[in-house]
């Protein structure tokens, strides 16, 4: 087994854990970081993919994506944030109230 | 093996030992001020020790005075927010603390 | 012995994942989150990505957590009435309900399950697409850069690093959309501990030097806008939490002008040269060293100036709920 | 490498509704309007000129940067795409019209919401750079703008149920949006290309792909609310002020959709199977019957339409299963593949036009009664006359009545539907479309009710209502020039020949 091979298949891994943490979990701030897990997995994947190609350097490529990615993905989890921590504001409300 | 070698493994094996320490304390001490104590100073200790060894290992000046910086401004950041960390917990007297829990 | 650590590494990430959910307290949830993070960035510098791993521990884990440390005092302090025992976990509910209200969570958990199979079966027989090392290796020298992800960042996917300061930049107007916040705040507590004062004094001009390093360093080396940017908003973020109010201290529009100047000097560029003839993004190779670097730099005030901004306004709604 | 004319408009028509967004950011809240709506018209402008030069010169691109792909970055602008920007313009002009116009009436002490001119315009460019992109991690980021201005839009009012409803959207977006980028690394990692006329060709049928497939296509169902993930919009729709929820519903839904055309039938030619466009029907068509029901269950006249949004996205995805042939047939015998292809197209632009205008009219309804409860509506035609005749002819539209785009868009695709002999599909069609008349009628009803007790009207911007009569009028204009849009798309390289290549082969284009 490769190194890029033992990171490809934690980075599916991952991203399962998150895709069930956004549905299981009850906590605004949980799902959040739950979508946070999902896309470390999904950088995992493109990054564990950069190393198998590598040449003389590894695939810059894919790390730029991952940089990009991960910018976007802060952005996106800061504007939820302010949006949890608002509702708690305005209502008290820490989690959906269809979840039980 | 050279006698830098042995050196090198020496500080690190200490390195390592200190963090250990440390962990162990933050771990198992009762209060915040004891896991604060053992986090900070045994930490600090320790990420010296692998510190010196890496410079040692490397072996070369730049590095060196890089590596050196690294530690500096660890000591600096870790006792700050230890300090902080301490003044926040005593100046709150409500018995019930939620750092504690972490 | 390095496959050993590698497989160490992937289950340690994959441990502090799941913890990081199942905690049974919201403040081991986000110190989790701070751990995984750094993991992650350990497995990027094990796969050779040491960029990424920069960006990982100063923007997802460092940038993030703060925020989300930030949040826990909104949330776990105050016990508000209407608080619906959200902290624990669904299992451990003991709700009066038969066995039909598990079927949802099994058929979910057997989803799941059949979906992670199904995928680590896509990932182990993946075939070689060979990626695009070799294409940037070829057009590396008509860059005006020698650091490949640099090249790719700021030159061949000019358009897409455009796009993302773009999206930093929606970011902070949703958050201002989301309401409860005056645009500029004024704080009213000012930490005045000396401790706490030094070492701000002391770090400001260190930050500054180090980001400095990384933005020019990224010409060569790994580093580059957004570590940067990231490095000059933590000095940002370091003089709020200080009581130095960035955006109170200057005036309105030149905090305006710092927030937009990389996207929009950034699309100058872009229109300047489409009006020239030329495609958008395309810098003739002889000026594109030059080019790239101001944009960078541009493109670390705005983030610096944007991520400073997402802090103070965040913090300041939980100044608000606090005070 | 190309033939294909270059053209400066694909970038153009995205780079300059940001512009007007970062100076809009300059001014106050009454300078934003101003140059909002400035930036709107002009946007407009544009869009219709890069328009126009399409229907003269056929497809057009754009390389970012000239670095050609896999390295680089193509914009490429096909008559679908064109028709995409079309619908964006001329939709987008009409709200922001009405939109100026709404927030000045509607609250005057924030002086009208002025970020919603910003985030307006940012979506507009994302939206615009996603109908052009042709690479799959720049679509990945544009649908990032677009869900995070969408859903900034959505909260805009402030009120804790649309920040509910935002959240729940927002959380539904961002991990439609990791799902599809988790699609985008296998694709890389499988043949190291973004570009999707280059994974067209370069795609090998295998685990891989079809787990790409998969996932992708549940991260895009998510994001444009297919069947069961349909839970975010009505919350988020019927929240948001109403020229948002016209916004959202007429336009950033359809970006969804346009990328799981673009990626079935572009890129995942091989993977497809005809169990797989079955699935995806059967999805449809349950969102097509619970939607309609829901709809005809609701009391408040936004849930409504917000439900009838989930229903009328379900025929989007009924047309999936016609586009895949069965094992055997030959793409060349496979003579509806044109009628579902505009069936889908005539959906989009009569859902756009007839949902944007029903949106529009509740706003005026609840400006002029102060809520939004069907009872409202009662004895509408005798105060408004002209929101009356809107939400009529949008609703008639919504049924698929002739002579509305709505009835061209459901005849093709009862039409597809017969003639691929997938006759299943035929009743779900007709059932959604009686549903669907069952609460148009319920609600014209009440707009034609006289009543004894006067309720007090207030008095609304005759503007306003002009603004969605014309919507719903451009919902049935869409049906005269028919014949040349039909042709315009059949000879791009997309349509007619260009699927049955893909159908064939799995391989796709000129280039």
């Amino acid at each position: 087994m490769e190194t890029y091979q033992i990171y490809s298949l934690t980075s599916a891994v991952l991203f399962v854990i998150g895709l069930g943490g956004v549905f299981v979990s009850k906590h605004f701030i949980k799902k959040i970081i739950a979508t946070t897990i999902m896309g470390g997995g999904v950088f995992l994947a493109f990054v564990s993919f950069a190393d198998r190609d590598a040449l003389s350097f590894a695939d810059p490529v894919p790390h730029a994506l991952v940089i990009t990615g991960i910018v976007v993905a802060v952005a996106s989890a800061s504007f939820a944030l302010a949006l949890a921590r608002r509702i708690f504001q305005l209502s008290g409300d820490e989690s959906f109230s269809s979840d039980k | 093996m050279s006698i830098k070698e042995l050196l090198t493994i020496i500080l690190l094996v200490a390195g390592c030992f200190f963090f250990l320490a440390g962990t162990l304390g933050v771990l198992r001490f009762p209060d915040l001020f004891s896991r604060l104590h053992a986090l900070t100073k045994a930490d600090n200790l320790g990420l010296g020790f692998i510190a010196a060894g890496m410079a040692l290992h490397i072996a070369s000046p730049w590095a060196a005075v890089k590596i050196f910086a690294m530690w500096l401004l660890m000591l600096l950041a870790s006792s700050t927010s230890c300090y902080l960390i301490a003044r926040f917990e005593k100046e709150k007297d409500a018995p019930k603390n939620r750092k504690e829990e972490v | 012995m390095s496959i050993v650590i590698d497989t160490l590494l992937a289950l340690l990430t994959i441990y502090l994942a799941l913890q990081c959910l199942l905690a049974p307290r919201l403040p081991q949830t986000v110190f989790m989150f701070f751990a995984f993070g750094l993991a992650l960035a350990l497995a990027w510098v094990r796969l050779g990505a040491v960029d990424v791993a920069i960006t990982e521990a100063a923007v997802a884990s460092g940038f993030l957590g703060v925020l989300f440390l930030d949040a826990l005092q909104d949330f776990s302090l105050s016990a508000s009435p209407k608080r619906r025992g959200a902290d624990k976990d669904s299992a451990t509910q003991p709700e009066k309900q038969g066995w039909t209200s598990y079927l949802p969570g099994v058929a979910l958990g057997v989803g799941l399950g059949l979906f992670l199979l199904i995928a680590l079966e896509a990932t182990w027989k993946m075939p070689e697409g060979g990626g695009l090392t070799a294409a940037a290796e070829a057009q590396l020298p008509h860059s005006g850069v020698e650091h490949p992800v640099t090249a790719v960042l700021l030159n061949f996917r000019a358009y897409d690093t455009w796009l993302e300061l773009g999206v930093i930049l929606l970011g902070l107007l949703a958050i201002y959309a989301v309401g409860g916040v005056k645009l500029y705040p004024r704080h009213n507590n000012v930490a005045n501990d000396p401790v706490l004062q030094q070492i701000m004094w002391f770090f400001t001009p260190v930050l500054f030097l180090f980001g400095a390093f990384l933005l020019y360093i990224g010409k060569s080396g790994p580093g580059g806008a957004f570590q940067a940017g990231v490095l000059w908003g933590s000095i940002g973020i370091l003089l709020h939490l200080g009581g130095k109010l960035v955006f109170s201290v200057i005036p309105r529009w030149v905090g305006q002008v710092l927030l937009t100047v990389g996207l929009s000097f950034f699309l100058f560029l872009g229109f300047f040269f489409l009006a020239r003839g030329a495609a958008v993004f395309e810098y003739p190779p002889a000026y594109a060293g030059l080019l790239i670097l101001i944009v960078e730099t541009l493109a670390a005030i705005s983030i610096a100036t944007t991520l400073t901004a997402i802090f103070a306004t965040l913090n300041q709604e939980n100044k608000k709920e606090v005070n | 490498m190309t033939a294909l004319p270059i053209s400066p408009y694909p970038a153009l028509v995205v780079g300059l509704p940001i512009l007007m967004a970062i100076l809009s950011l300059f001014l106050n809240a009454r300078g934003k309007a101003l140059l909002g709506l400035t930036g709107s018209l002009l946007t407009t402008v544009l869009a219709l000129i890069a328009f126009v030069e399409v229907t003269r010169l056929g497809t057009v691109i754009h390389i970012v940067g000239a670095w050609k792909p896999p390295l680089g970055i193509l914009l490429r602008m096909d008559a679908l795409a064109a028709v995409f920007i079309g619908m964006t313009a001329g939709v987008g002009a009409l709200i922001s019209l009405y939109a100026f116009r709404y927030f000045k009436a509607q609250d005057t002490k924030t002086d009208g919401f002025p970020l919603f001119w910003p985030l307006w315009l940012f979506l507009w460019g994302g939206l615009n750079g996603l109908f052009l992109s042709n690479d799959l991690f720049n679509i990945f980021v544009t649908l990032e703008v677009i869900s995070i201005a969408a859903v900034a839009l959505a909260v805009l009012s402030g009120k804790a149920g649309a920040l509910v409803a935002g959240l729940r959207y927002l959380l539904a977006a961002l991990t439609g949006s990791l799902a599809f980028l988790y699609g985008i690394a296998l694709l890389y990692g499988s043949t190291g290309t973004l570009d999707m006329s280059m994974l067209g060709r370069l795609l090998e049928a295998g685990p891989t792909s079809t787990f790409a497939l998969l996932v992708m296509t549940l991260g895009l169902l998510i994001k444009m609310a297919g069947f069961p993930f349909h839970f975010w919009l009505p919350p988020a729709h019927s929240n948001a002020l109403a020229p948002v929820s016209a916004l959202l519903s007429a336009l950033v839904v359809k970006g969804a959709f346009y990328i799981l055309l673009r990626l079935w039938m572009e890129v995942f030619g091989v993977s497809l199977t005809y169990a797989a466009g079955q699935l995806i029907g059967v999805a449809g068509a349950i969102a097509v019957l619970w939607g309609s029901w829901q709809a005809y269950m609701q009391t408040s006249l936004k849930l409504i339409v917000a439900h009838s949004s989930v229903a009328q996205l379900g025929y989007l995805l009924m047309i999936f299963p016609l586009l895949i042939l069965p094992s055997g047939a030959g793409a060349a015998s496979a003579d509806w593949l044109s009628a579902a292809w505009t069936a889908g197209i005539y959906q989009v632009l009569s859902h756009a036009f007839a949902k944007a205008s029903f949106f529009l009219s509740a706003g005026i309804i609840v400006i002029a009664v102060g809520h939004d409860r069907i009872e409202s509506l009662r004895d509408l035609v005798g105060h408004m006359r002209m929101t009356a005749m809107a939400i009529g002819l949008a609703g008639v539209s919504l049924i698929g009545l002739p002579p509305s785009g709505g009835f061209v868009g459901k005849w093709m695709l009862l039409k597809g539907i017969f003639l691929s002999g997938q006759w299943w599909w035929a009743p779900v069609v007709l059932t959604g479309s009686l549903l669907t008349a069952g609460y148009i009628f319920m609600l014209l009803r009440l707009a034609f009710a006289p009543t004894r007790k006067k309720e007090p009207f207030q008095l609304v911007p005759k503007s306003l209502e002009v603004v969605a009569l014309l919507l719903a009028v451009a919902s049935y204009l869409i049906v005269l020039p028919a014949d040349q849009l039909i042709q315009f798309l059949e000879g791009s390289e997309v349509f007619g020949a260009g699927v049955e290549t893909l159908l064939k082969g799995g391989a796709y284009g000129n280039y």
